[in-house]
């Protein structure tokens, strides 16, 4: 259901000025193909004089389609020379409400069908018998992709502190992948280990770890300089906690 | 036991289509189905739907939207509205409608495009057939500006019980109702 | 005539069955056919169930959790398992969707970074783009680690009807869609 009555309050029931247009025709029952002109455009600006206010913002296209009946009169209007094969001005005009007369027919039936359909209630959710089963299922359009991008990213703007899930690191792994690290190298380098990491919540597991070594004092992290790298160190210690 | 085997090729078929929330493709089918033959398919399908068209049931497959699908009867409309308490269902407003068709009859579209065809501008018709996933995105126009194309979706299909776009009213079918609105006005 | 009644009624609490999310309690069908006496519905309840008996149907009404409800029978679960399987293969999840979007707009990326971006570890959904090719690596990050950089695929604008990556939605586009209606009512 369209939300925003507003809309469609625009001028009463018409859909745009083709429609309004198309109601003036057929109300005197004139063929589409040669409309009188002066007559029509007459009534048009009648009807738009009878509303009393005319939003120009939101009736802009009534306004435009009235100085296009103006420019069509005054076309016809000119005397100027007959060149044979030079177009009627009504012709572009006349296309145009061909084409929508159609698209307005073609809504009426669908219309029909919409409410036929209405009556057959199809079910929303799967049957039980697949509950559990992950069915997130979507039919993705480019609209959805680009939705979900900047759906994301507006997330991410809006918090500050989030909560992460996904694959489950286990403070235990990291310490001793740490110290695996260690002996082999003898050194750590603080962010380089960081940037190793693949996610936040694995990264985040990693420096809880890292944080318990430098507690227990098994390892030291050392910054020889200000903003230079954080290095991780094995100390003295390391062995007396492995025994 | 050759009849068994039919009918279990049916039964198959249709509990395939219940569970199935949208539409269920003849190809789908094929697929699950890849050790029988063709003929055998086609011939459980048409039995499926056969039994469904006497008085004895509720319920019914419909083949719209490209595929197959179950949902109730519509003579039986006022009594499922009893138990759900809803009064009507909510309709597309005619601004909707009057964009889908201009989209339906000619895709690809920009908006532009559909602005023009209708007379008035269109974009927020539009942004709300997009999040009713009755149209859909399907790439930009190699013009300037590249505008962004739309087309109908397999949802707009379902939605009005067409099984494809060959079934949108034909050129006919719509003059007939042109005439019958003049006829019915005079 | 009273035939004609009784099956009427077994159709409509068979189409209120199918509606139902959950299971359809007898308390709820009688409410909704409060002008009809017990003893009719019951019949018609019976008849329902006993009309799923027999060798002729794929899905059946049975009575658990305190009311009525549809299911398919156990017999054909193997093959529901093989179109949900064949779904599966053929459909993006919202977790791969959004995974593929922060690819597309963010190309080249990491696992790390895509990770990031969704605040949710991705390495499985980003195992399923590549499986179903709409991913692809391109090489490794000259950074600490070395890891593994993605870029779209040629498939992934065939998916979705691009020329190339330039044709994607911008920011503005989609704002201007989603947002309108604020605008509007302004």
């Amino acid at each position: 259901m369209e939300s925003t009555d507003s809309y469609k309050v625009r001028l009463e029931v018409f859909e745009g000025p083709l429609d309004l247009l198309l109601y003036l025709i057929k109300k005197q029952k004139i063929d589409i193909h040669h409309i009188p002109i002066a007559t029509v455009t007459k009534e048009y600006l009648e009807y738009l004089n009878k509303k009393k206010r005319i939003n120009i913002n939101r009736e802009a296209e009534f306004l435009f389609m009235a100085a296009l009946l103006i420019y069509i009169k005054s076309r016809m209007l000119l005397p100027r020379e007959k060149v044979i094969n030079e177009e009627d001005p009504r012709q572009p005009l006349v296309h145009r409400l061909l084409d929508y007369q159609n698209i307005k027919g073609a809504s009426a039936i669908l219309r029909k069908k919409e409410d036929e359909e209405h009556l057959k209630w199809k079910r929303t959710s799967q049957p039980p018998l697949l509950k559990g089963e992950d069915l997130e299922l979507e039919e993705v359009s480019l609209f959805d992709l680009a939705e979900a991008f900047f759906s994301l990213m507006k997330r991410r703007e809006s918090q500050d502190f989030r909560i992460i899930k996904g694959k489950e690191f286990s403070v235990e792994e990291k310490i001793k992948e740490i110290l695996t690290e260690l002996k082999k190298n003898s050194f750590l380098d603080f962010l380089d280990y960081f940037y190793q990491q693949e996610s936040l919540e694995e990264a985040l597991v990693s420096f809880f770890g890292l944080l318990e070594l430098i507690k227990t004092k098994v390892v030291v992290a050392v910054q020889e300089q200000l903003f230079q790298a954080i290095k991780v160190w094995l100390t003295k210690d390391y062995y007396a906690w492995q025994n | 036991m050759a009849k068994l085997m039919d009918s279990k090729l049916k039964n198959i078929i249709e509990a395939l289509i219940f569970v199935s929330i949208e539409p269920l493709t003849e190809e789908n089918i094929r697929k699950v189905l890849e050790e029988f033959p063709q003929e055998e398919i086609d011939k459980a399908i048409r039995e499926l739907l056969q039994s469904f068209s006497d008085n004895e049931k509720g319920i019914q497959v419909t083949n719209s939207g490209g595929g197959y699908l179950f949902s109730t009867k519509p003579e039986y409309d006022s009594w499922i509205k009893r138990l759900l308490h809803i009064e009507r269902k909510n309709k597309l407003s005619s601004a909707a409608i009057e964009a889908l068709s201009a989209i339906a009859y000619h895709q690809p579209i920009t908006l532009a495009e559909i602005s023009a065809l209708r007379g008035v501008d269109s974009s927020h018709t539009l942004k709300t057939l997009l999040q009713k996933k009755l149209i859909k995105i399907v790439g930009r126009k190699k013009c300037p500006g590249k505008p962004l194309i739309y087309r109908t979706s397999e949802k707009f299909l379902t939605y009005f019980g067409l099984n494809s776009l060959n079934d949108l009213p034909t050129q006919e079918e719509i003059s007939k109702i042109l005439e019958e609105e003049n006829n019915f006005e005079k």
